[in-house]
């Protein structure tokens, strides 16, 4: 759960279509047409949620400065140490990795385009070995040529967790690295081949301890952007990250601000997907929320970095203000914010005690708590509508809660006059706390009484929530938990929140999911070669969870963001579900 | 005329509770190298006086009437700034605690010096030279280096002298000490009084010392004014109050007067109660709650304000008891008492 | 006075690992305590999705959890007072005296991030402090001088409802009003360093300025109004007028003197407290200073940072006590005695 | 002493309070220093009205439920038919009505006035706790240190010193976090041990200021007249301590535990802000600001809490004042 702000990376494996297109492109139709009243749809360059689908304002204008600005600062622009996906976004003004996402609107945007490399990567040796070849001529900002040793640099250094912490562990887990291998910084002689070879210049092979089909989804993270060797300085590197893309970093000063200028050693006749417009970027970090919100409103400002929408306060000028709404869009994240019942703690290691929860549970109440129609869908599964494989379940009532079904449930585990429980949340999140003070409301109704707790986020999974050991000495029984997908296939999505098998001490995201049934399905898809195959295999997975009624599912996230004015070629991309970093300009 | 006289003072205070009758109607006189003993308890209006002579209520709440006549000139009705050109110079003021009397913040010699610059247009260095003469004059050794000391590295006795000397500084004609030998110890006590009856003599100045201590004034005074509830009630020589004192508080304050051959802590004659308040000031004689001979009055005492009348030469009591019962209670129950101890 | 200094000195020196102790120990003793493990330490530090067990004991160790608290302790002291080394990585980098640690969750060390905040929470402590002291000392004095007058009543009325408001209650209204809905004041979180543009930098921080001078102004006035009144009744003003002194040099030079010099200890000490931050003043702005600081690095449980933060604090309440109680004893002449 | 009367010493005192208590309280017999107090306390217009304000508050706390059943809904009820559910704001601005006389809140529709009344329960509790608390370890401390001066006075000292020179915010936040890791070791749990925790925390690290002045009183008090008297009459120290200085410390323990009280309300209010305090849903007007920072656009949100805090410390303050100036009318000069 490192991605508290920012919505994390949302992946199509492939060329795979996206099941489920109306809530892949546009938003969960639900949560759409309440408010849209068909703005979407009108042929206006601007309207509310014009951006979903086509490019706001499209325009080739060079010139002019990119403002910027996030409220706090992001983990890092280390290329190899971080995990927000405005980050992945962002860093491909600066940095570029083998592959990428179409810069195109809607589920357009979710296809993978080769970038520093030729085409996207060659599978052999069924699917465990991936070659690629970096178009020639693509230099770093001081004119060195980039290198295949290069990228396979910069994938091996930020394999060292000790000193990356922010980042995936994706290669670091399937790569076929030797035993000896530490570190680059440790074990700098180790020959490393068995797991990248790089037999010239321009060809790079990864070779994997397991096939993975979608690896392309991979060396799309930044992890593969180039970090020549001179140049790397551990975790210092952040202070200067060497460009390879149309701008490099002018100024670093981490959490106040970045400025970039254009690299005068970026050459357009190798990057076909870029156009580069402004001259330059200011990013501001560390504004305060209300105030971002209202210089984007006012024009001083072009865009929100984090991209996950407006404050509460701006939420409501901007939908009594039509001029501004005509700005705002409102996409779907591939992020579920849902509320674990913990299947240790009795009563809910009867199955029975847990859907009486679901049923007494208020899904508009939740709704609400997480923010209203603007923020998120109400979920009727765990897995978000833009994951490969997702299904319409219906197997609970989605409404103001089921009284009568939930004291059904209650006589069948054997608790009529209900029970008491505790339920934890995030104290630092306001939402959370709405959640479960929604909860406590409504389960009352059928006698379930709750007491809340709420921690800082920081020791919410370490100490309370994730530690099997506290949560049963003090029969937690609920808490609240949110996941978003790296990948949008399954893997991607659930492998930590539903795998019974990586539960730990402490630290744990999985806080209930114990189930045989889902394990052997996991593994299962994990061996399946055939994507489509696997994605309904997932699905299976989500029906699963909820049939054993391990979670209650609240919302599938949803932003309320505003294009800044006269920003051109905007729009949301599919691939990160805010609006795509890679060629806005300004007019 | 007098030097100093006053007729009539009233010196009220409006406060929350009521009318503060501090001083009530008090007239006396007092000529240059002259001694007054003023004596009373606490709260019988006897620093308020004091400092009505001095103006010091001027610009307060305090309501003042009646007259102070000093070397011919009326000060009750003069000018802020008049009056405060005569402070220092004309009259100056001793006070009972000069530890506190004392700014913390400032050398004595500095202090003496600024009193000194006030009324003479002198440079600092002839202000200090006289500050250290006047040091030397009040006793207290090494005067050019202690001059630069604070008043807490003083002692009592030290302090009180240097008191005395910024009090003396400007040769004032009227000097007043309130209290002036309350925090000394009785040995400095002694020294002190010795001091200030050498220099009144030097200055010819006239004095008026405040006390709660016949004590004191029996060996400095020439007339002692007794005052009770803000008013006189018996005045006279100082011959006239330790031989022949007519008002039965007085009696009162002889009996408890301290002796060298009594522990200090006895008291011969104490006065039963205590002090009035001065907001609800008893109805006819203020001391009858108090006064032992209240019932030999026929009632009177509670309902009528007695009259300070002169009994003889100059002895003016305020008593409602008729003059030979009063010589008679004092030669045959008071004074027998008081010469057997 | 030599040896007050001197005595105050090593007063202030004992204050100070009493103080680092005793931070010390609720942070790493108390937490043992209630049995929490070296494991649940390192769990706090283990960032990404898939760190397994085995890196979590590994960390635990590399970061020292293991062992006896005593050896931690000491390293740490030994890390303000002479730097440590710290692994960057790449190299093995030496965080000079006073290292206050580096935090293994945002990867950087403490010392440079409370040099980068300082200048902040001293610019709000500096104006601030000018602006209540000027303003609170004034109306005290006016208001002592006029004692019962509409303006001593109109003033304290004022000021006792300022110390009765809470500065978030007043800061948010107050940001609301003039920033967001007149757009006169700088909104929330800005803040311009004085060397790069002077007049940015008071406006930006007037707000926070008068929001947090007005609570203190408040507390000043009624202090400095009662001082005065005490010392005006003193025995040495009346000696003073006795002298013949004129009303004006009895009020500033006696008055005045001795009134003030406990209002300066307290500013002294107020200051001190506030170079440490001034958390809901920073919050309710969110200036990026040594209090929001605090309040950031508590809700991460980044304990070097908490740690770090506490002793510069510490520190500065520290200094201002000493400096206070030097001052004093110049001011006071009877304090030299002590 | 050479005092052949009752001479207080304070004659010097020129000033017409001075002579007027010193006289009129001590001849007016039978009358206590309370009676006296009490009589110039209900003179105090003001103070009175601070009080009264006091007594308000705390029976609108006491009876909370009571008030609420009257004129609102139960403080954690939803009414989220009362919400725009695209803004998540009060429909009409502040849902403002004779049904909510203080409006909803946002997102749930709370009743904003109830929460505000259930809000002073915890605000007023732990306030009063937490003084009690520091007033008792401060008065021990102070009257230890005061009376028995020396190496005891001058370890006591220190000991004020160093808990002044801790950052008190920083340390309370942390604390608060620390603490909460013994829950699974206690037998309290919820709201109880959450009040306790802020009970102790506000009043642990507050006693050093009542200590430092219950100690000068009791220093001076050690050197004044009666002591002195009774001391030279042979009374023993216990004595001295229990039937000297004791009761004449109690006029300076009630006013600055009554000045004490609302310091403490915002203290409680500034952590309940800073999020750290009661646990939701329970009412906290801390919490309720905190949470009003997100809806400025509605600033009834943060107006009735922040009124109510303000409200409370005022009266408190003009009561405390009232009583200060009643018990030691020279304070008031």
């Amino acid at each position: 759960m490192r991605k508290r702000y920012a919505t994390p990376a949302l992946v199509a494996t492939g060329v795979a279509l996206c099941l489920g297109l109306s809530a892949c492109g546009g938003g969960g139709g639900g949560g759409q047409s309440a408010d849209s009243g068909g703005a979407a749809g009108q042929g206006d360059a601007a309207g509310f949620n014009a951006a979903l689908e086509k490019v706001v304002n499209p325009s080739d204008k060079k010139g002019g400065t990119l403002k910027m600005a996030i409220t706090e600062a992001w983990d890092s622009i280390d290329p190899g140490d971080t995990y927000y996906a405005l980050s992945w976004n962002f860093s491909r003004i600066y940095g570029r990795p083998l592959v990428t996402y179409n810069p195109a609107p809607g589920a357009e945007g979710r296809k993978l385009v080769p970038d520093l490399a030729e085409s996207l990567g060659e599978a052999s040796d069924g699917g465990k070995t991936w070659t690629y070849k970096i178009r020639p001529g693509v230099k770093f900002e001081d004119g060195t040529i980039i290198t295949s040793k290069d990228v396979k640099y910069a994938v091996l250094r930020q394999l060292d967790k000790d000193t990356f912490v922010n980042g995936p562990t994706y290669f670091g887990d399937y790569l076929d690295l030797p035993k000896d291998f530490k570190s680059v910084y440790k074990t700098p002689d180790v020959n490393t081949d068995s797991a990248i070879e790089t037999p010239d210049d321009q060809t790079i092979v990864f070779h994997l301890k397991k096939p993975y089909a979608g690896f392309d989804n991979f060396a799309a993270t930044p992890a593969t952007v180039p970090v020549p060797k001179d140049k790397d300085s551990g975790i210092k590197y952040r202070q200067h990250p060497i460009a390879s893309g149309p701008y490099m970093f002018e100024k670093v000063e981490e959490g106040k601000q970045y400025t970039l200028v254009r690299n005068p050693n970026w050459d357009p006749a190798t990057d076909p997907i870029r156009k580069a417009l402004p001259d330059r970027y200011e990013l501001q970090l560390g504004v305060e929320a209300n105030d971002l919100d209202n210089r984007i409103m006012s024009g001083d400002l072009h865009i929100d970095l984090a991209g996950t929408g407006v404050q509460a306060a701006a939420t409501a000028t901007v939908q009594n203000d039509p001029e501004l709404k005509a700005r705002a869009d409102n996409p779907t994240a591939a992020r579920t914010w849902y509320i674990s019942l913990l299947s240790d703690t009795p009563p809910f290691d009867n199955v029975e005690c847990r859907k009486a929860v679901i049923y007494a549970a208020d899904r508009v109440g939740l709704q609400n708590a997480y923010g209203g129609q603007l923020a998120g869908e109400i979920a009727s599964g765990l897995m978000p509508p833009s994951i490969g494989g997702w299904q319409k379940l219906d197997l609970y009532p989605t409404g103001t809660g089921d009284v009568a079904k939930a004291k059904e449930a209650l006589a069948a585990c054997g608790k009529p006059d209900g029970f008491e429980t505790t339920m934890t949340f995030r104290s630092d999140r306001p939402k959370e706390q709405a959640a479960a003070e929604s909860m406590q409301q409504a389960l009352a109704k059928a006698g379930i009484k709750l007491t809340l707790k709420g921690f800082p986020t920081s020791e919410y999974f370490p100490s309370y929530a994730g530690k099997p050991a506290y949560t049963k000495k003090n029969n937690i029984g609920i808490a609240t938990n949110g996941w978003a997908a790296d990948w949008n296939d399954g893997f991607g999505f659930f492998s930590q929140i539903v795998d019974s098998r990586v539960i730990r001490e402490a630290g744990n995201y999985n806080l209930g999911v114990k189930s045989p049934e889902i394990d052997a399905l996991i593994d299962k898809a994990n061996l399946e070669q055939d994507a489509a195959t696997r994605d309904a295999i997932w699905g299976e997975v989500d029906r699963k969870v909820m049939e054993g009624a391990y979670v209650l599912p609240a919302v599938w996230a949803k932003g309320l963001t505003l294009r800044g004015k006269g920003l051109t070629n905007v729009f949301v991309t599919g691939a990160y579900d805010m609006y795509d970093y890679l060629n806005l300009g300004v007019e | 005329m007098s030097f100093l006289e006053l007729k009539d003072l009233r010196i009220h205070f409006p406060t929350d509770d009521g009318l503060v009758k501090s001083v009530d109607g008090l007239s006396f006189t007092l000529e240059r190298g002259k001694t007054l003993g003023i004596v009373g308890e606490s709260g019988s209006g006897k620093s308020v006086t004091s400092l009505g002579i001095l103006g010091l209520h001027k610009g307060t709440r305090a309501r003042i009437s009646g007259e102070i006549w000093l070397d011919g000139e009326e000060l009750v009705g003069a000018g802020v700034e008049h009056v405060r050109k005569l402070r220092g110079k004309k009259m100056a003021m001793i006070f009972q605690d000069p530890l506190s009397a004392m700014h913390p913040y400032y050398t004595v010699g500095n202090q003496i010096i600024e009193a000194y610059r006030i009324h003479h247009d002198v440079s600092k260095k002839v202000a200090r030279k006289h500050a250290i003469d006047m040091l030397a004059r009040v006793g207290i050794p090494q005067p050019d280096r202690r001059v630069d000391s604070y008043p807490h590295e003083f002692s009592g006795g030290m302090r009180q002298r240097a008191m005395i000397a910024m009090a003396l500084c400007c040769d004032p004609e009227l000097l007043i000490a309130d209290e002036p030998t309350t925090a000394l110890d009785v040995t400095v006590q002694a020294q002190i009084l010795d001091l200030m009856r050498d220099l009144q003599r030097d200055f010819n100045a006239a004095l008026i010392i405040i006390t709660h201590d016949l004590g004191v004034v029996a060996e400095l005074s020439d007339d002692i004014l007794v005052m009770y509830g803000g008013k006189c009630i018996e005045y006279g020589s100082a011959e006239d109050i330790f031989e022949r004192p007519e008002h039965p508080y007085s009696w009162g304050l002889l009996g408890s007067m301290p002796r060298l051959d009594r522990e200090p802590t006895e008291r011969l004659l104490p006065i039963q109660g205590s002090p009035p308040s001065l907001i609800n000031v008893p109805p006819g004689c203020a001391f009858h709650p108090r006064c032992p001979y209240a019932d030999r009055t026929a009632g009177r005492s509670q309902t009528e304000v007695p009259e300070l009348l002169e009994t003889h030469g100059g002895h003016r009591v305020r008593c409602h008891l008729p003059s030979d019962q009063r010589r008679g209670i004092w030669e045959n129950e008071i004074k027998p008492n008081l010469e057997a101890s | 006075m030599v040896t007050y200094i001197i005595r105050r000195l090593i007063a202030a020196v004992l204050m100070l690992v009493v103080v680092s102790i005793v931070t010390f120990s609720i942070f790493f003793v108390v937490p043992r305590l209630a049995g929490v493990t070296a494991t649940d330490f390192a769990n706090r530090y283990v960032g990404s999705k898939g760190a397994t067990a085995e890196t979590v004991v590994a960390l635990a160790d590399k970061l020292g959890f293991n062992d006896p608290l005593t050896v931690q302790y000491g390293r740490w002291v030994k890390g303000i007072v002479a730097g440590s080394d710290f692994d960057t990585g790449a190299s093995i980098e030496h965080c000079p005296a006073p290292c206050f640690g580096y935090s293994f969750i945002t990867k950087t060390p403490v010392w440079p991030e409370l040099l980068d905040r300082l200048p902040v929470t001293v610019s709000l402590a500096i104006g601030a402090s000018v602006i209540w002291l000027v303003a609170g000392v004034s109306t005290g004095v006016l208001s002592a001088l006029r004692r019962g007058s509409f303006f001593d009543r109109a003033a304290m009325g004022v000021a006792l409802a300022g110390v009765s408001l809470p500065i978030f209650f007043t800061g948010m209204m107050s940001l609301v009003f003039f920033s967001y809905k007149l757009g006169i004041t700088a909104p929330g979180r800005s803040y311009t360093s004085f060397v790069d543009d002077p007049v940015r930098w008071a406006y930006n921080l007037i707000l926070p300025w008068i929001t947090l001078a007005f609570l203190y102004a408040a507390v000043y006035a009624r202090l400095t109004r009662a001082g005065m009144l005490e010392t005006m009744g003193e025995d040495y003003i009346r000696t003073a007028r006795a002298k013949g002194l004129r009303e004006p040099t009895v009020i500033v030079k006696h008055g005045l003197r001795g009134a003030l010099t406990p209002i300066i200890t307290i500013f002294g000490m107020d200051v001190g407290l506030l170079l440490g931050g001034a958390i809901l003043t920073e919050t309710t702005f969110s200036l990026p200073g040594l209090g929001k600081y605090a309040v950031q690095a508590i809700s991460a449980n980044d304990l070097p940072k908490i740690m770090g933060v506490t002793m510069l604090v510490a520190f500065f309440v520290v200094m201002a006590n000493l400096l206070v109680d030097l001052l004093y004893a110049v001011v006071d002449p009877r304090v030299r005695l002590r | 002493m050479t005092a052949p009367l009752d001479v207080s010493g304070d004659e010097q005192h020129a000033a017409p309070e001075a002579v007027s208590q010193g006289a009129g309280a001590k001849a007016i017999q039978g009358r206590s220093l309370g009676q006296i107090a009490w009589t110039r306390l209900k003179r105090d217009k003001v103070a009175m009205g601070g009080a009264g304000v006091v007594v308000f508050l705390i029976l609108a706390a006491v009876f909370a439920p009571v008030v609420v059943g009257w004129f609102g809904h139960p403080p954690n009820e939803f009414h989220q038919e009362m919400i725009d559910t695209l803004t998540m704001q009060p429909k009409g601005g502040t849902g403002i009505s004779a049904d909510f006389l203080f409006g909803v809140e946002p997102v749930n529709g709370r009743d904003l006035f109830s929460r505000v009344v259930y809000g002073a329960r915890i605000s007023l509790l732990v306030a009063f706790l937490a003084t009690l608390l520091s007033v008792v370890i401060g008065s021990i401390m102070g009257v230890v240190a005061g009376y028995f001066g020396g190496w005891v006075d001058a370890l006591i000292s220190r000991l004020m010193d160093v808990f002044l020179a801790f950052p008190l915010l920083v340390f309370a936040l942390s604390l608060v976090g620390v603490l909460g890791q013994f829950e699974t070791q206690l037998a309290i749990k919820g709201d109880t041990l959450r009040i306790l925790l802020l009970v102790f925390i506000i009043g642990f690290f507050n006693w050093p200021y009542i200590g430092r002045i219950i100690r000068g009183q009791t220093l001076s008090l050690r050197e004044r007249e009666f002591v002195d008297a009774a001391r030279s009459i042979g009374a023993r120290g216990p004595y001295i301590l229990f039937r000297e200085i004791l009761p004449n410390l109690i006029a300076p323990i009630l006013i600055y535990a009554t000045l004490l009280i609302p310091s403490n309300v915002l203290f409680e209010a500034a952590l309940s802000f800073l999020g750290v305090g009661i646990q939701p849903p329970t009412a906290t007007w801390g919490g309720m600001l905190a949470a009003a920072v997100k809806y400025y656009t509605v600033p009834h949100f943060m107006f009735f809490p922040g009124m109510a805090i303000f409200i409370t410390v005022l009266a408190f303050n003009l009561f405390g004042d009232g009583l200060r100036d009643a018990l030691d009318p020279r304070s008031s000069r």
